[in-house]
């Protein structure tokens, strides 16, 4: 019985050792001039992507609902971010505390987003609540897209569909519609978003494992059940959708500022897929599972690029091949019979189910 | 029951694997002709100079990326086999996306790209310009045409019009040749390409006192249906309808006005070309359509010409334009570079800072595929002179 | 959720009590007068009364589909009824949804077990105490100190009614994995730990042994008297239901057919033909 | 006038997208999984008549049976290779893996038909029907599309109601386990399923390709979340309710650009699509389940 606590207890620490230890490696790695670009560029990227995973992890394997459309809040997050720390430049000269602050800018108005669409996304079920999530993810990007925003001398100036902007000498446009925001200042670094990662493993961790958690995965578990001790599911679904929303948006504020350039059409649907498909390789409700998921699947890519054109056709077929073999017994035992059985035991105990 | 499926599973296993080692087969070729390729150009006597490449070679947008590498290969192959300096190209996939471009971007360092050839498309230009900015390399985009691409980067440079050049070049050109008194655009606001070429027209536009009687939109995700579009075009008594977009939406709009009997003089710009050459395409949807391109695959001239041949032998296809940017933007490095003393071992930032001297230097003019007399202002943005296309009898004809 | 039922007036009806003398100075904890619902206006409950005295433990019987279930059903409010009015302790419900009926004190459990299966046998019974645990959500990702004393005394909490049915050794255990009586009774705990005036138990008994629910018996009788609380429970096992309700109200096609203490219900003639059948020469059974 | 012929435009669009949701819905009814592929195999089924008809020069009516004979065979390779193997597995796994094919239909059909726009022929042998001196214009595509709609409404009426198949589909939707336990087989059950969506795709695609006569690799991606999207509107696993939210979507997106704005005619569908699960939280025509308790 102790054991079983201790066993999430330690099983919690091993999550926070993971990316220590991941940092730790990287810093030494960068300091010792042994990392190429390629991997270098994508550490930031990285890091947005398992905050990320871990927050849509809190909706899907947490709270048990099939979200199709985070990458409308990482979206909203990105640019409210920018927007922030755009017209923070003089203000604050300081690059971390303004980054900071377009995280807590992005988070927080990508929690606002994820309050109004959970009103009426959470009084649906099951896969309708899926294509509800889509439809908002769709919308975002829609009318994202049709945004011009900028600032000068007098203010910050808003139009749609038309760019109708009147600034004056020295303003500048942060939003440009379809062309998205141009020429940001970078602020990110692989610091910022190890930062962003322990601050979400914090919140995600303590949150699961306390009351509110508790009570989310009574939700998850029996809706009806959990109404009939007194469990108000509105709340605590709410309560989820919305955290994980916050932190997706903090994590869009770093990815975005991490980029010379972004757009909304880059927080598509394929998008949200894309990071749904973390989630459930690492395992639902699995938060190291996320962790590596995230990493192995940003990274895969680029390791890939020496297939040339058959390269996202490779990334496909890898992509069908896991999902097989992680979910089918048959085909698990074949791999272990060919020889491979330590490496995936090994893989097994790594990410293996919660659930 | 688990016993009689087991085999058929197999079987159909072995099917699959069957057509997929098919598939790479025929793949294989193609990647062991360019295995061969890279050794002839590596035996050669000179290092060859790295040149850089990024653009979308897989999802929607790839049909452009792999077109510009295309051109650019051939532009390679021919200079190495003039002898004299050796280009080596590595041209890699961004999926016509921000991140991936970057992470193209830093395999590329990671190789010892020496100069960029990219991005193809604009967003993702507008990402990597700022790091080969930082990074001094010196970067020549075939066709990433906003203003927002060169705009305060020293080192970037443009192949194509400017969407701005382009917007004011088609407002003046149809306002000289009075080719429409009542103006409707139909434009990608979901394209920064589009929305570019728009923007400026518009504002143009109106300057020259065209009357602009309807403006509409459409989104790469409502890219079917423009009958809504056309409507609105024909009722407001538009007698030409101005298309700053790509060929296949284009394509539908054509299909669509015919359909519905409407028949306005269509203006397009460089990103139309490339219409006739889809494949089963109706070229009389297309007749009286009226373009401004800098090039276009049936022209007479002996580059032009020597050019499709060789692109058609390789690719089966006929070239677009941004096959011609591609080949063109290696061509210009090579001009630039001939006559200097450049090696494979000079250094990136060296080099960026010499072919910026070069390309701003009022005697170094480039005559390539795309456009006679090019030459480069400080900003990056490229002049030349478009050209005025009109489809007649499913060819490009010169208006002039 | 909130949806306003139409209020039948309340008009003293004569007493259909069969509350037992002890409790029959204080306020019956559960008035139902006229209760009833329509599916696609079939009346699956109609005209339905009944009070339940304050620690009286009473049961409700009948044949499949009598509508059993869905009287607990409107009385937790996931049904919501049609027409007639429940007070519970004096006050009324209409407006109320399950959680708030719960919190108001009713507490229950499902014919076909509903647990959190992925949960612990511990954390199921958290979930029960869930609105005594005094702590909100920041100071549960803050680790404030509320946190600890509140999860400390939840867990203290929890071990005590576990060990009512002696399932602290099972406490680390998931409790979809437990066997089914066990999951019966770690249901019933959860029911508890939310400190209800009144507990609904929809067929306890169902797939125990006769010796399993001898104890079950006995442990009903045990909360009544520990906890003082009123239990309200269907059962088809006539040992359990004649050896501990006080009070029976029979039910078929919706309907009250009778009402009283064991002894009168076993001999009245409805019963008997709802069970068995009209004597028609039909030999059911 | 022009609110009649935006109208019929509407129907057109919405008609395409009806005969994508058929499909959709046909294999959520029975295996209960969401086939992202669905809008891809539409794709293949584009490009197989563009080859029999272009390349092979064979007639419409042929181009239209070979697309379809490809995309059976395509749909059952993808069920056993991809889908079997996770029968047990949830329903997620399945879903991702879903899109795996999706990604890899896409990019082998690049590699394959290259990525440059094809320009498809109508298969439609007539032109549009013209009303009131052309000023209400009904394209023969559109009409052909929903008279197929129709004919594939029925057929997988009959076969879903009256076939000693259909009986089976109907077991396996309303639960596997009990379904197995009465000796039906499950796998050929679901087999048969992917054959007739697979099926259904390709003539999609074929229509698709016809009303809209540009052929990428990417062709069906969008068409396949739109018709989705219909598919849950009119309530997923509803065969009319497909048919009927594909035509409503078609109808809002083109009134949306019609009258609100062209660049938020998506967002306009998508929130249209959301007020209308808020008022009927299981699409126009879907069966509203009660809780069992």
């Amino acid at each position: 019985m102790k054991y079983l606590r201790l066993r999430s207890k330690i099983d919690n620490w091993l999550t926070y050792g993971l990316i220590i230890v991941a940092y730790i490696v990287m810093r030494l790695l960068i300091a010792g001039g042994n990392i190429s670009s390629t991997l270098q560029g994508q550490l930031v990227p990285i890091t947005a992507y398992i905050v990320m995973a871990i927050s849509l992890n809190l909706t899907v394997g947490v709270l048990g609902e099939l979200s199709l459309g985070h990458a409308g809040f990482m979206s909203v997050g990105a640019f409210s971010g920018v927007i922030t720390a755009t017209l923070l430049t003089d203000a604050i000269p300081m690059t971390w505390l303004r980054l900071a602050l377009a995280m807590l800018v992005g988070g927080l108005f990508a929690g606002i987003f994820g309050f109004l669409i959970g009103i009426p996304v959470l009084r649906l079920q099951g896969d309708y609540l899926a294509i509800v999530t889509l439809a908002f993810g769709e919308i975002i990007k829609n009318v994202v897209g049709t945004i011009y925003l900028g600032y000068d001398a007098n203010g910050i100036q808003v139009s749609i569909e038309n760019n109708t902007l009147q600034l004056g000498e020295g303003g500048k446009v942060i939003l440009n519609g379809p062309k998205g925001a141009t020429g940001i200042t970078k602020l990110s670094s692989f610091n910022a978003g190890f930062i962003l990662i322990l601050i979400t493993l914090f919140i995600v961790l303590n949150l699961i494992n306390s009351k509110s958690g508790r009570a989310i995965k009574a939700v998850r578990d029996d809706k009806i059940a959990a109404e009939s001790v007194g469990i108000s599911i509105w709340r605590y679904r709410m309560m989820a959708f919305v955290t994980s929303a916050t932190l997706a948006g903090a994590a869009g504020a770093l990815y975005a500022l991490n980029y010379s350039a972004v757009d909304a059409g880059k927080f598509d649907f394929n998008k949200s897929i894309l990071i749904l498909v973390f989630v459930v390789l690492g395992g639902m409700g699995n938060i190291r599972g996320s962790i590596i998921a995230a990493t192995v699947l940003t990274v895969l890519p680029e390791v890939l690029r020496a297939f040339d054109e058959v390269r996202m056709l490779v990334y496909a077929i890898i992509l069908i091949l896991v999902m097989l073999v992680r979910n089918n017994k048959t085909l698990r035992q074949l791999f272990q019979k060919i020889g491979i059985r330590r490496r995936n035991s090994l893989s097994n105990n790594k990410e293996g189910d919660e659930t | 029951m688990r016993k009689h499926m087991k085999p058929r599973f197999y079987l159909t296993l072995i099917v699959a694997l069957v057509l997929c080692l098919a598939m790479l087969a025929g793949c294989g070729d193609k990647g062991t002709k360019k295995a061969d390729d890279k050794q002839a150009e590596t035996s050669d006597d000179a290092a060859p100079i790295k040149l850089g490449g990024i653009g979308p070679l897989t999802g929607g947008a790839a049909v452009y990326g792999i077109a510009v590498q295309n051109g650019a290969n051939i532009a390679v192959e021919e200079i190495n086999a003039l002898g004299g300096m050796q280009f080596k190209l590595n041209f890699q996939d961004d999926e016509h996306d921000t991140e991936k471009s970057v992470n193209a971007y830093n395999v590329l360092k990671d190789w010892g790209m020496q100069i960029l050839v990219g991005t193809v498309t604009t967003v993702p230009c507008n990402a990597v310009g700022p790091e080969s900015y930082n990074d001094r390399i010196f970067t020549l985009t075939p066709s990433a045409s906003s203003p927002e691409v060169v705009e305060g980067k020293d080192n970037v440079f443009q192949m194509c019009f400017s969407d701005t050049n382009q917007g004011i070049a088609a407002a003046q050109y149809i306002q000289e040749k009075d080719l429409g008194s009542k103006i409707a655009i139909i434009y990608n606001n979901s394209d920064a390409y589009s929305t570019g070429i728009y923007e400026k027209f518009s504002s143009e536009a109106e300057a020259k006192g065209l009357e602009v009687v309807s403006t509409t939109t459409f989104t790469e995700d409502t890219a079917n249906d423009f009958s809504v579009q056309l409507t609105e075009a024909q009722n407001a008594g538009a007698d030409l309808v101005f298309l700053p977009i790509y060929c296949p939406p284009a394509a539908l709009i054509l299909a669509q006005a015919k359909d519905m009997g409407y028949k306005p003089a269509f203006f397009g710009v460089d990103g139309m070309d490339g219409i006739l050459e889809l494949e089963n395409f109706d070229t009389e949807l297309a007749e009286g359509v009226m373009l401004l391109t800098p090039f276009v695959a049936d022209a007479t001239d002996d580059l032009t010409v020597a050019f499709v041949e060789k692109y058609k032998d390789l690719h089966g296809e006929v070239p677009n334009q941004f096959a011609a940017d591609g080949y063109d933007s290696v061509y210009a490095i090579y001009e630039a570079l001939k006559d200097s003393d450049v090696t494979a071992e000079t250094p990136a930032s060296d080099l960026c800072e010499l072919l910026i001297g070069i390309f701003t230097s009022d005697d170094f003019v480039f005559n390539g595929l795309t456009g006679d007399n090019m030459t480069w202002s400080k900003s990056g943005e490229v002049a030349k002179s478009p050209k005025g296309i009109v489809i007649e009898n499913g060819v490009y004809v010169g208006i002039d | 959720m909130n949806r306003t039922i139409k209020k039948t007036k309340m008009v003293p009806l004569p007493s259909h009590s069969i509350i037992p003398e002890r409790d029959i100075a204080q306020k019956p904890i559960l008035e139902v007068r006229r209760l009833g619902i329509n599916f696609g206006g079939l009346a699956a409950v109609e005209d339905f009364n009944i009070d339940v005295g304050r620690t009286e433990i009473c049961g409700i019987i009948g044949p499949n589909g009598a509508g059993k279930t869905t009287i607990f059903n409107l009385l937790t409010k996931i049904y919501q009824p049609t027409s007639g009015a429940i007070l519970l302790d004096g006050h009324d419900t209409a407006n109320m949804n399950t959680v708030q009926i719960n919190q108001a004190g009713i507490a229950r459990t499902f014919q076909n077990i509903r647990l959190f299966p992925s949960l612990s046998v511990e954390d199921n019974v958290k979930i029960g105490l869930h609105n005594q645990i005094g702590y909100n959500m920041l100071s549960g990702i803050f680790r404030l100190p509320a946190f600890f004393s509140g999860e400390r005394r939840a867990r203290k909490r929890a071990m005590e009614l576990l060990d009512i049915f002696d399932m602290t050794h099972l406490a680390s255990h998931r409790a979809g994995s437990l066997p089914y009586g066990a999951q019966r009774r770690l249901e019933l705990i959860r029911a508890l730990a939310t400190n209800p005036k009144l507990l609904l138990l929809d067929e306890p008994a169902a797939g125990m042994n006769p010796s399993e629910t001898e104890e079950l018996m006995s442990n009903i009788e045990k909360i009544r008297d520990s906890f003082q609380i009123a239990i309200m429970l269907i059962e088809h096992d006539m040992r359990l239901v004649m050896g501990i309700c006080e009070g029976i109200a029979v039910i078929n096609y919706g309907k009250i057919i009778a009402k009283g203490t064991p002894e009168e219900i076993q001999n009245n003639p409805l019963v008997i033909e709802a069970y068995l059948g009209k004597k028609k020469g039909n030999h059911t059974c | 006038m022009t609110f009649l012929s935006h109208l019929i435009s509407g129907i057109s669009l919405g008609s395409i997208y009806a005969i994508i949701a058929l499909g959709y819905t046909m294999v959520y009814g029975i295996a209960k999984m969401l086939n992202f592929a669905h809008g891809d195999v539409i794709m293949v089924g584009g490009y197989m008549s563009f080859i029999a008809m272009i390349y092979f020069g064979w007639p419409p009516l042929l181009s239209i049976l070979f697309a379809m004979v490809v995309c059976t065979v395509l749909g059952i390779l993808i069920e056993q290779l991809a889908y079997k193997p996770l029968r047990a597995a949830p329903s997620l796994a399945v879903l991702i893996t879903a899109i795996g094919v999706s990604y890899f239909l896409q990019n082998a059909a690049q590699l394959i038909f290259s990525a440059n726009h094809k320009s498809y022929s109508s298969v439609v042998p007539f032109g549009s029907l013209r009303l009131f001196n052309d000023r209400l214009i009904i394209s023969g595509t559109t009409i052909v599309t929903i008279i197929v709609c129709i004919v594939i409404i029925l057929a997988l009426n009959t076969i879903v109601n009256k076939t000693k198949i259909g009986k089976a589909m109907r077991a396996v939707s309303e639960d596997k386990d009990a379904a197995q336990l009465m000796g039906i087989n499950i796998n050929k059950t679901i087999s048969i399923t992917f054959a007739i969506g697979s099926a259904l795709a390709a003539v999609a695609g074929v229509l698709l390709c016809s009303a809209y006569p540009i052929l990428m690799p990417t062709t069906g991606a969008m068409p396949g979340i739109k018709a989705f999207t219909a598919a849950v509107f009119g309530g997923i696993g509803s065969i009319p309710g497909a048919f009927l939210g594909g035509i409503l979507l078609g109808i809002i997106e083109i009134l949306g650009k019609a009258y609100i704005s062209t660049q938020l005619s998506d967002a306009i569908v998508f929130a249209v699509l959301i007020i209308i699960l808020l008022v009927k939280p299981t699409g126009l025509l879907g069966k509203k389940v009660l809780v069992k308790v």
